[in-house]
């Protein structure tokens, strides 16, 4: 075990994949002269070389359509879209395009694709830098949604990403790019679509994703020592696929279920797992479903008011030691 | 860089050889039945859904379907029967298509405004305006890099010029150098409105080539042989790595934009001018001129005659697709599971 | 009381707003020679002339940046989007500026503007022109978001849209513009934010957005004619704000709760108002809250295979009547 | 439609008179003061969040904000402090917002980003490369259709020219010939990246301007009397109907991108050669040789001094904002309520 950033992982896992296959490109604005704005990707255009690792213009369109097209023809392209709010400038590529051309051409066109964002709020960027949009991208049928809670997860589950036969979107949390864990060395590769039980616990399950899952685990130690509740932690890692498996069997045992969102409120995924409880195990609950998300309000600037929105371990402590 | 308002003329550097001449003709007249022929099922209401002809466009696409190797890979709008059609599918694949029948090239699924052939390089229709502008130049970057020398055709209309994909994709294709040929065919309409209405330059793809540092390319696009003689051009141009072209080609939509328009926002005098240089009969008259015997092409004519009532045949006979392809084919594994 | 279609009652509440006020202007693609790839704005042109009803290029950003442009210096602007699938090429526009400028520049800035869009299915237009996107809409804090279920609510809502101080998303559904009911004559405005009960009854809730309005209604006579169900039908009518006093008044007294939407499955509408319910209303409720929608799945073109998909009143009866 | 790789000469139209050109000078050293501490502050970590600064490009903005009248329009980006602060804002709320106190100019909502002074006509500060050109374009619409006679004033960067809302946005002003001058501030790079890398034509925005009709201006934007001779020209075009302009001024940002980017990837010796071309000595030395007394001169740098001084006082003794404004004002009500 080697210990690794974040953003360490990230190129470990781009350059695991790349040595392995030739066809696996990469492009994006700033990425490979200057190794990313959060330097994600240092080291990649050394190793590569300038066919493989591309700088573009200031044009997500072309950038997705680059990786779109190359698909479809033999690549398999890793795309970076710096922040995730970039997303909205190419939506069409991600929600019209890529999401539906596989099931529109009756399965002719396979599209072994990564879409790299850097998703989430705690760096004091504002409302147009610092959004969580995994909810925008699991609202799309057609595309699978991965994001990582720590380095090894980065690793394991980007490498799955780019060997996966479909496109992926993979959000990267800009707030968790500096912080180090153990990492596995050599080829490590996860499964996606499965959830990570990151703390057992028999008296709630709290499902978190993320940035919200250090601070989920955080409360859970809080919870555990001030009040005595036993806490599971779901780290969900992906949400499509999605482990409803794991979600179900943990409820079913600790009965009350609370999820961890760093999205606005309004349609975000735990509005979704909570539904999913809602029908399928109503006759296990014993309590209400409760969901701490950012309100449903744009991101302010300012540390102090951005502290406010975003779910701290406060506020988880404070629901779920309040939950009937 | 050079920037020109005047239509080009031939340069006498692809000359056709009479099976050649025969085999686009062949082509054009069989799209145009096909045109022909979506728009009489249209009216007995056999279609399913929109259909956007090309009839009065054939020339294009039929040139095109000519000069391209088997293995480039062409990208095309909802009005994009001719330019799948001309990479090698059937007639009955899209007649079954825009009939909802389970022949049909995507059995149903996608619909007109989709036709797709990957095994014969027509890599999609897209109905979203731009959006295949940016993805051929991303199949182009694919064969660049695999070294194939393939090339990649980009289709599109007027008025696709002034939304963001277009420029973007161009930009991209020129500074990548990508073996890509921008084909813009100015229909002079966007749906109802008269693309000089809206656009700021008289002529939309040709008079923005040097915003991209490329040649400003304008042909008639009612002209079979001069249509091949440029693809012809711009496709060595791209495999001898010599980057992109955008053509413009000017030419005719006959019907209504769609199958809900009768076309009525355009001046009967123009509709007029347009039909009396429809490509068919233009194409049929040159090879007349230049010796070829009414005869062999009377046999074209029948050949396609019978194809398109064969197609039709099949087409009206097939079934529905089944219930089960509904939920098919989202994800590589052909399912469309989103959980455990 | 005139009959009026769907598509007449939007041209009729423009005509009704820009009549009493001149800073109201109109512009998206063949919107005013041509009145409207759907027809809904034909006249306009006639009776407010080329300098309020404008065509545009092609060019949705264009289009949602003049409209946000005016309506920040006094114009309150109308946009057509022809398609609600074709705001993906200019979600930036309504995501990130339109939905987020009040906010960040602490109030200063007023965006009185409306941006209507055709939604959903039915006619067979394929994946790419078929989307019900009201839930990509409700996803994002500061955009508010309409969407009638029949011409009279076409008509008071569109009107109230107009008046109102902050961005709208107006949502038409492409399948009912022929529909025509009885729509109130004369200065006509309805209040945004408030669901309509459209059939009282005491065993099941049944709430519906726009066509599936219609079809909830007939589902419930059904359930109440073979299975001796009574339901109370809640069209929505706008999804923000949201009426939740009305839903949770109306669960309140049910104690059943089935959602009915046509965006696909993940994160829509229907998972906000469920989670809604089962944290508010955990113990007023006595069966598993169900939602009825489009699978998780892009459209099918052919009339077969779409009709499988999007909601129909034999899947409501079936849901409902299976309810334990 | 002419175009031209040459930058623009002075046409002697708009001479300056003496008090415009203290004026100019006190704009410029403003903002530069304004800039550099900026940048100190940053150093002392006191700044939070992002800043992007517009030192060494001050001659724009401040040329502009000059030329402008009071009740025109201004957009610009994320790198706005100088285009915000030359309509008339004080220096206490530029720094408290990006120090995040509650004098600052959005309390703390905004930051550094999204500086906007609705009163002033700053229309806005964006961080979505693109978007706000389209907007800009709202407004012109907006004060053609009430007519006002006011002028929008856009500006943005060489990076930005490759995007598709640029493209969007200029055709559209263009053939609604709407009154607004889009000013595109070549500092040769992106964020990390050379423009020249990216783009298909030397001049990223003056060689585009033939694709909507244009003509290509391209000027140096380290000459702050060119640079208001330039907006002068524009202004009065928009104004009197004469529709939209398109300027490329050549610059230099002497820091690098934001607060995170030592701005490791320019030679020295390109850095060197700007920063021997800064237009604040440049212009400072243009007056003394034209007879204005160093004294004058020196008495706008103390009165400078003294005003960011002051102004570095009032924004570090503001208290950080309330919680409670991070609930207000999503709707016009003043509140956040999405339902009842
Ligand atoms: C982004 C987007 N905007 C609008 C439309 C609706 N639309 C479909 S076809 C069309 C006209 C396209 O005109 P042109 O590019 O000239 O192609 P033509 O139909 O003439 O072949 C429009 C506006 C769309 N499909 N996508
Ligand atoms: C759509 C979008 N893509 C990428 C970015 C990230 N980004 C911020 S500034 C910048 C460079 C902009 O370059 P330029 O337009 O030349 O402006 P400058 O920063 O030099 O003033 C980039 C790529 C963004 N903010 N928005
Ligand atoms: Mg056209
Ligand atoms: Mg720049």
């Amino acid at each position: 075990m080697a210990q690794l950033s974040y953003r360490e992982a990230v190129a470990a896992a781009m350059a695991q994949e790349m040595r392995k296959d030739p066809n696996i490109v990469f492009l994006g604005e700033d990425v490979a002269a200057a190794g990313g704005v959060f330097k994600a990707t240092v080291g990649l255009l050394d190793e590569f070389g300038p066919t493989r690792v591309r700088d573009m213009p200031i044009s997500e369109q072309a950038i997705l359509g680059a990786t779109m097209g190359a698909a479809m023809t033999g690549l398999r392209p890793i795309a970076e879209i710096m922040f995730s709010d970039f997303l909205a400038v190419c939506w069409d590529l991600v929600a019209n395009e890529i999401a539906k051309m596989r099931y529109m051409t009756n399965g002719q066109v396979n599209l072994p694709l990564v879409i790299r964002a850097g998703n989430g709020g705690g760096a004091r960027f504002g409302a147009q830098h610092s959004q969580s949009v995994e909810n925008w991208a699991m609202a799309i049928p057609g595309i699978k949604v991965v994001a990582p809670s720590n380095a090894a997860d980065v690793k394991g589950l980007l490498a799955a990403s780019i060997q996966d036969p479909d496109p992926v979107l993979f959000f990267e949390q800009k707030s968790m790019y500096g912080l180090k864990c153990d990492v596995p060395e050599g080829d490590y590769v996860l499964p996606l679509g499965q959830a990570n039980i990151s703390r057992e616990g028999s008296d709630v399950t709290i499902v978190a994703l993320a940035a919200m899952v250090p601070k989920a685990l955080k409360a859970a130690e809080i919870l555990q020592d001030k009040h005595g509740l036993s806490c599971e932690v779901i780290d969900l890692r992906t949400l499509v696929p999605l482990d409803t498996k794991s979600i179900i069997e943990s409820v079913t045992k600790t009965g009350r279920l609370v999820t961890v969102e760093e999205n606005p409120r309004l349609c975000g995924w735990g509005a979704e797992i909570a539904s999913i409880a809602a029908e399928e195990l109503f006759w296990n609950l014993d309590a209400p479903i409760m969901r701490i998300t950012t309100p449903h309000i744009p991101l302010a600037s300012v540390d102090k008011l951005e502290d406010l929105m975003i779910p701290s371990v406060d506020r988880i402590v404070d629901v779920v030691s309040e939950m009937d | 860089m050079a920037k020109s308002t005047e239509k080009a003329g031939s340069s006498g550097k692809y000359p056709l050889d009479k099976s050649q001449q025969l085999e686009l003709y062949r082509i054009m007249a069989e799209c145009r039945a096909l045109q022909q022929r979506a728009h009489d099922l249209f009216m007995q209401n056999l279609v399913k859904g929109t259909t956007h002809l090309g009839l009065g466009q054939e020339a294009i696409a039929s040139a095109f379907g000519l000069a391209m190797r088997k293995d480039d890979y062409t990208f095309c709008t909802y009005r994009g029967h001719n330019h799948t059609y001309v990479r090698g599918i059937t007639m009955t694949s899209v007649l079954g298509e825009i009939m909802g029948r389970d022949c049909g090239l995507l059995r149903g699924k996608g619909g007109s405004m989709h036709l797709t052939s990957v095994e014969n390089g027509a890599m999609g229709s897209y109905a979203i305006i731009g959006a295949h502008m940016p993805i051929a130049a991303g199949a182009a970057w694919s064969a660049q890099y695999r070294g194939t020398e393939q090339a990649a055709v980009c289709f599109f209309g007027d008025g696709t010029t002034n939304i963001g994909a277009f420029h973007e994709a161009i930009n991209h294709a020129a500074i990548w150098k990508l073996p890509v040929v921008y084909v813009c065919e100015n229909n002079q309409y966007m749906e109802y409105t008269a693309i000089r209405d809206v656009t700021a330059v008289e002529n939309p793809a040709a008079d923005r080539a040097s915003a991209y540092g490329l040649e400003s390319i304008l042909v008639d696009g009612n002209d079979a042989e001069l249509m091949y003689e440029t693809a012809m051009t711009a496709l060595d141009k791209a495999r001898s790595g010599g980057g992109p072209s955008l053509i413009e080609a000017s030419t005719y939509r006959h019907f209504g934009h769609s199958r809900a328009d009768p076309g009525k926002y355009r001046p009967d005098e123009e509709v007029a001018e347009w039909i009396a240089r429809d490509p068919l009969p233009a194409y049929r008259s040159k090879l007349l001129s230049v010796g070829i015997d009414e005869s062999e092409l009377a046999a074209i004519d029948a050949n396609t005659e019978s194809m398109i009532d064969q197609a039709t045949e099949e087409a009206t006979n097939s079934p529905p697709p089944p219930d089960e392809i509904a939920f098919t084919d989202v994800w590589a594994d052909g399912g469309a599971a989103w959980r455990n």
